[in-house]
């Protein structure tokens, strides 16, 4: 409608008090479970026998300029690099957009300096800025991927088409792969030719699961307990539609 | 190898340029290219084919990408950059700044100088203070006023989220009132049909609100990660979401495929003239 | 294990091959069905039958509103989504109006290459029986708001540059409530949030012709009505084109039809290799189980 | 006051007001009838003229509004005096097709109640010349004397289901008449309307073809009650005779304003003044006579329908072309903002372009530095003859920039009207026949290889979910082309599962469509926490840049 029914204003007040609410108790420091993801339990596997082979690790922070996304990337990527930095193994790092870049080279060193490893490796020949052009981007990676023969291949964040190119080219290295990423269309590329994938709100799930932001895991929870609203609601209509043949009650409730 | 595979090419060039050649001669006559011609209100014929010739050229130079990035494919890429860029700016400074601000603010300003305005004038005339905040962008190229250029943003960040809950509810309602399904339909609810149409009917829905039911489950993160009923219908979830994705890499493949038809029906038909327009 | 210590048996060697040889006998079958134009028996999906019939039920005091928004790469599918639709417009005599948006200005000009050209075989005046505006930036759901609100206001005037006040037919067509259809042909039929600020709020039925990756997202607004009609790819296009050749409203064969035809083997061929593939991978496998026992 | 604080407050404000602009309630009275307007009825009350109509503001939510016709101008309510409700089974989708009569105690208006199953014949009493109606529920048919009503069939005994009605109040008796879906007049006439003996046969002598007519009425033609309709261009006209049968006074006439397109006349007549007037809906195949082309409500005078003269038109325009929902007292200014920040996005398009300027202006600015710098101190990979090695570092920027001016220019200069033969329009149409169109869907299809390998050598069933997602895709793929409908057409037809396109179809709108709904709820969901966050400034990351 060009103005809010009832029922939007009912649910406009529900949700967004879920998702303050919650923001609010994250940030009082109240506990919140979020329940592990499966993709993500076995990085600490991918790294450790990346780690055995004594060959490189990838971490590719996909298309995204400065934004939410690409946060959610760097907090796994903190958490790859401190790992990594343990077991002393680089951590290559492709960029596409020239502010990220910025940021993931502020990560990277925090994370080989949390281990007291800062001068291992060069910050140049891990950190490299490839291209903004999509296909120059997959071109380039793929190259890399398969001269430094890489061990395992992490690929979070938002892709185009290139998406194909990484993921055949760490299939034919070899690469223990896990991918992540919010766009929809290109998981069925990644989902046939990687170990592990990660798609839709997982991918948000994951960057609060690691950097505990509270705003971003407040407001994860909060939409979590909207979407149970909804789907009680689901459940309800079609039962009552089930029982009163015809008469659609609840639908024309909510359409007023 | 790498001796056979040049001669390979080259083989492979010379054929082209003979189908070309016998292309040419083909367009001096057929009544197709005239048709073509009088469609695209091009002057002459030369120009026609020197416009097919750059076509086909660029099309090449875009495929020999795939096999080693050459200044060919990079002449065409910059150039392809240039003309899109160009285009849309063009566009912008003539159909948008200049005919659908410039021209309204000038006439109502015009009214307003001769003292006959309405609401509506005034409120054109207050467009002007559009133009301020538009010019803002242009503070990020300096590094000591860079924030100024973040107002514009913010007022786009604003609006965009202001008119958010507005967007979704809109798409939301009819979604959730959408998957209320019957499951069982009686001989009440669609009257005439036979049992085995109902029957039909009734999985049909089934399916479609378990389907949703269970997705929905399968992105919940917060909480229901011992309770069984959750994590059995992520499973089942699961399994859909396997089939939807199918769905999407079915028809990803149907849109490649029909833009590479549409070019390889440009280069043989329009260039070669092998094929019937 | 990489694949040169591999022992390189058939099967091996068939599922290794070199791309190129790939590419040689991808290219091969499409040159050959495009020279062989084969005959096929159209597929008759519903939404495409729903979409005609509402464009058949169409009041003729109202006009019908097509956001063309397709770019160079989805020619092959969304030019002949809108030359097929028009073509039935114009047969029915139904006014429209084109809208592009200025973050696509290859929409606009490709729109009105076969805006044009359709126009004068059918016989059709610009100002008349339709007009196309000029381009319009699209700033998210507050550009829809005030364009439906008041059409000549916002748009001011047509891409020929002509105010709209002047042209006869935008005499009648002053707001969405005098919209009986809008129809967006584009690569992403979601681009423009239509439905949020427009279908809901005032119920103008919102149909869509979209590239084949994006149809796939339509199917849960088909099934809750926010959208009446979809043409999916090439293959919604020949659909179209085949109706209205039915009809006998034009005799030449449309572009989706001619594309649909060659995707049908090339998509052949895509399947067929994936089952070889997946094959010589079971082949390969058993002959290493049946090796090491 | 940081300046990160300054701009979340502006952007809470901006989105304050187009949140609010959404949640206030429309101002009382919303344009209910902006939408669509038809089946007008006339009645004449103790010499004043009314006439009611149906207005829907939604698609299909139809209400009844009213006009008073005040020293010649017919003034229209600005609210609905009957509305659809939403708890009352018989009209929760909206009322249609009114039909009034003036009664002693007031006015009684019947209209066909919308609902889910079949539309019902329901009626409401009003004392103050319409202003409020109360509504007193389904008008009840008996046959022979037997009342039977029911929660199925509220309108009690009915031979079929109605398609429209008829009725008029006369000399203290109801008559009513339904023309029902199987073309047939059924004559019913009661005392009241919640008492109404219906004639177990249909009227004789009526020669219906299969289409519905476009005016159904009945009026008092000199005291007597004559039924009337308009088939066709033909009117068909009946009255009691003597012994109380409905006999047909058959009468052709043309009728219609002259143009050869019938004139719809989808209402009502009324003749307490003598005069028959008929509501008529304005014709919408051809041109009307002579007012601009509005949906307009006239109430056409038929002077005398025997001689056959054409009706005279008695014009009331009164549907503003261009209507709107009644805004709520922030909505003046949406307009407005939609402008505002059009123009606004409009500036931000020309940072692209400025960008690449900039970067490729610096590369041909650092190259011809290089040009003649000494061997040693390049600043750019060096090598080889200085203008090869100008070339190739500025050399694709000089394209980038040439095209970029050319394009402009042309552009600018080739799209006009006037330019339309000249040499601007042909670079125009060159540049972008030969470059940019052709380059564009090649750069589109060129990953069309890329997927073919890809899928060729990674597409591998490891998994069950794998194979269900292969095979998912196959179906897809196989049963929207061509090709699923030739392997169909092997299947015998009742073999549906083996049907490819089918299975697609069902594929696509029943699993596909579950399963990418709940993530579209999930995606919307998101989007409602992002943009709260954004609007209350929770979100830091958007202004990282800024201190």
């Amino acid at each position: 409608m060009d103005h809010a029914t009832l029922p939007i204003i009912i649910f406009i007040l529900l949700f967004s008090s879920f998702i303050i609410t919650m923001i609010i108790l994250t940030k009082r420091g109240k506990e919140v479970f979020l329940r592990p993801i499966n993709g993500l339990k076995v990085i600490d596997d991918a790294i450790g026998r990346a780690a055995e082979e004594d060959r490189p690790i990838m971490f590719n922070l996909g298309f995204d300029d400065l934004s939410v996304n690409l946060f959610c990337s760097l907090a796994v990527m903190g958490y790859v690099v401190r790992k990594a930095a343990k077991l002393s193994m680089p951590v290559y790092v492709p960029l596409a957009q020239p502010l990220a870049y910025a940021m993931a080279e502020e990560f990277w060193k925090d994370g080989y300096a949390a281990m007291g490893k800062e001068g291992m490796f060069a910050v140049e020949d891990c950190l490299r800025y490839m291209s903004s052009n999509q296909s120059a981007l997959g071109a380039g990676i793929a190259g890399w991927i398969k001269r430094d023969h890489v061990g395992a291949n992490f690929m979070f964040g938002t892709y185009g088409f290139e998406s194909m190119m990484l993921a055949e080219a760490g299939q034919q290295a070899g690469a223990f792969q896990i991918a992540c990423t919010p766009s929809f269309y290109q998981v069925p590329f990644f989902m046939v030719s990687c170990d592990y994938t990660v798609f839709g709100e997982e991918f948000y799930a994951a960057g609060a699961y690691f950097n505990r932001d509270p705003v971003l895991t407040g407001s994860l929870v909060g939409q979590d307990y909207s979407k149970l609203v909804l789907l009680l609601l689901i459940v309800l209509g079609s039962l009552l539609l089930t029982i009163f043949q015809k008469h659609d009650y609840l639908r024309l409730l909510l359409q007023w | 190898m790498q001796k056979t595979s040049k001669i390979f090419w080259l083989l492979i060039a010379a054929l082209v340029l003979i189908l070309a050649a016998w292309g040419e001669v083909k367009a001096m006559h057929s009544p197709a290219v005239t048709a073509r011609i009088a469609d695209l209100e091009l002057p002459s014929h030369f120009i026609y084919r020197l416009q097919t010739w750059v076509a086909a050229l660029s099309c090449i130079a875009v495929y020999s990408f795939l096999f080693k990035e050459n200044p060919f494919y990079r002449f065409f890429e910059h150039a392809l950059l240039g003309c899109a860029t160009g285009y849309s700016c063009a566009v912008v400074m003539r159909q948008n700044l200049y005919s659908q601000w410039l021209v309204p603010i000038k006439k109502s300003l015009m009214n307003v100088m001769a003292g006959s305005y309405t609401r509506e004038d005034i409120a054109t005339v207050a467009l002007i203070f559009a133009g301020v905040i538009g010019l803002l962008w242009y503070f990020q190229y300096s590094k000591k006023y860079f924030w100024v250029s973040r107002i514009a943003m913010c007022i786009s960040l604003g609006a965009g989220a202001g008119l958010a809950f507005k967007d979704t509810f809109n798409q939301l309602i009819p979604q959730i009132t959408g998957t209320f399904k019957n499951l069982c339909p009686s001989e009440y609810a669609m009257p005439g049909a036979p049992f085995i149409d109902r029957f039909y009917a009734g999985c049909e829905n089934a399916i479609f609100v378990i389907g949703t039911v269970s997705v929905l489950m399968y992105f919940f993160f917060a909480f229901g990660n011992k309770n069984a009923i959750v994590k059995g219908s992520s499973k089942i979830g699961r399994w859909y979401l396997m089939i939807a994705l199918g769905a999407f890499f079915g028809n990803t493949f149907m849109s490649r495929l029909s833009a590479l038809i549409e070019r390889v029906h440009f280069l043989m038909a329009e260039w070669l003239l092998m094929s019937q327009m | 294990m990489t694949e040169e210590n591999k022992k390189r048996s058939l099967w091996d060697r068939i599922q290794f091959c070199d791309p190129r040889i790939l590419y040689a006998l991808f290219a091969v079958v499409v040159i050959v069905f495009e020279m062989v134009q084969v005959k096929m028996p159209v597929p008759n999906p519903v939404w495409v039958g729903k979409l005609y019939d509402k464009v058949e039920s169409l009041p003729l005091d109202k006009a019908v509103l097509i956001d063309c928004d397709y770019g160079a790469g989805n020619r092959g599918e969304c030019e002949g989504q809108f030359k097929a639709f028009i073509q039935h417009l114009f047969s029915r005599n139904i006014k429209f109006m084109v809208l592009t948006w200025t973050t696509n200005v290859e929409g606009q000009k490709l729109g009105r290459q076969v805006l044009d050209e359709v126009a004068k075989k059918m016989g059709k005046t610009d100002g008349e029986d339709y007009v196309m505006f000029q381009a319009i930036v699209n700033a998210g759901g507050v550009t829809l708001q005030s364009l439906a609100k008041d059409i000549h206001g916002f748009v001011v005037k047509d891409i020929n540059g002509r105010d709209l006040g002047d042209i006869p037919m935008m005499k009648n067509f002053k707001s969405i409530n005098d919209v009986s259809l809008i129809y967006r042909v584009a690569y992403s039929w979601g681009g423009i949030p239509w439905i949020g600020f427009v279908q809901s709020v005032y119920g103008t039925p919102l149909a869509a012709g979209s590239a084949g990756i994006e149809s796939s997202t339509a199917y849960p607004y088909l099934d809750s009505g926010q959208l009446c009609g979809l043409l999916a790819g090439a293959a919604g296009a020949a659909a179209y084109e085949k109706r209205i050749i039915d009809a006998g409203i034009t005799e030449e064969t449309g572009i989706g039809t001619k594309t649909v035809s060659v995707q049908s083997f090339a998509t052949l061929f895509v399947v067929v290799s994936i089952l070889i593939s997946n094959f010589a991978m079971f082949m390969s496998k058993a002959q290493s189980r049946r090796a090491n026992v | 006051m940081s300046k990160r604080n300054i701009l979340k407050i502006i952007a809470f404000v901006v989105g304050l007001y187009f949140f609010l602009e959404y949640i206030l309630p429309e101002k009382v009275g919303g344009d209910f009838d902006s939408y669509e307007v038809n089946s007008p009825v006339c009645v004449e009350k103790q010499g004043k003229k009314l006439q009611f109509y149906v207005g829907s503001y939604y698609k299909g939510r139809g209400a009844i509004g009213r006009m008073v016709k005040t020293d010649g101008a017919w003034k229209k309510d600005p609210l609905p005096v009957l509305q659809r409700s939403l708890f009352m089974k018989f009209d929760q989708y909206g009322l249609a097709e009114p039909d009034c009569a003036a009664t002693p105690e007031g006015l009684t208006l019947l209209y066909m109640g919308q609902n889910e199953k079949e539309p019902v014949l329901c009626f409401a009493e009003s004392k103050d010349d319409g202003k409020t109606f109360q509504k007193r529920g389904p008008a009840v048919f008996s046959t022979n004397g037997l009342f039977k009503v029911s929660e199925n069939d509220p309108n009690g005994f009915l031979p079929d289901r109605i398609k429209t009605f008829a009725a008029e109040y006369a000399n203290g008796r109801w008559e009513v008449f339904l023309f029902t879906m199987t073309y047939r007049i059924f004559h019913a006439a009661g005392p009241d309307l919640k008492h109404l003996a219906l004639d177990a046969e249909p009227l004789a002598g009526t020669t219906l073809t299969e289409k519905s007519p476009n005016a159904f009425d009945v009026a008092l033609e000199g005291g007597a009650p004559t039924l009337f309709y308009i088939m066709d261009r033909e009117i068909m006209k009946f009255r009691k005779d003597g012994s109380g049968q409905w006999t047909p006074l058959v009468w052709k006439a043309p009728h219609g304003s002259g143009s050869n397109d019938t004139m719809y006349a989808g209402g009502r007549c009324d003749s307490s003044d003598g005069t028959l007037y008929l509501g008529t809906k304005q014709n919408q195949k051809g041109r009307p006579i002579d007012s601009p082309f509005e949906t307009t409500l006239c109430a056409v005078k038929l002077r005398d329908l025997s001689d056959g003269s054409p009706l005279a038109t008695e014009m009331t325009f009164y549907k503003k072309v261009g209507a709107q929902p009644k805004p709520t007292y922030l909505s003046y200014g949406t307009e407005w903002a939609g402008k505002f920040l059009t123009v606004v996005g409009s500036f931000a398009i020309f940072i692209a372009m400025i960008n690449l300027m900039l970067f490729h202006g610096k590369k041909i600015y650092q190259s011809a530095l290089n040009y003649n710098a000494p061997q040693g101190e390049e600043k750019l990979p060096g090598g080889g003859a200085p203008m090869r090695n100008f070339l190739k570092n500025a050399g694709y920027s000089a394209v980038f920039l040439i095209f970029l001016a050319v394009m402009i220019v042309c552009a600018l200069k080739g799209q006009t009207d006037e330019a339309r033969g000249t040499g601007w329009k042909t670079t125009f149409d060159f540049l972008f026949n030969a470059i940019q169109a052709p380059m564009g869907s090649a750069v589109f299809s060129m990953i069309t290889f890329y997927m073919i390998s890809a899928a060729y050598r990674s597409f591998k069933v490891r998994s069950l979910e794998a194979g269900f997602l292969m095979a998912a895709a196959i179906v897809c793929m196989v049963g929207q082309m061509p090709i699923g409908e030739l392997l169909a057409s092997l299947v015998p037809e009742s073999w549906k599962l083996l049907q490819l396109p089918w299975l697609s179809g069902k594929l696509l709108s029943v699993l596909n469509a579950a399963a990418y709904r709940a993530v579209l709820i999930g995606t919307l969901i998101g989007s409602v926490a992002i943009s709260l966050r954004i609007w209350l400034g929770l979100d830091n990351s958007v202004y990282s840049s800024v201190d």
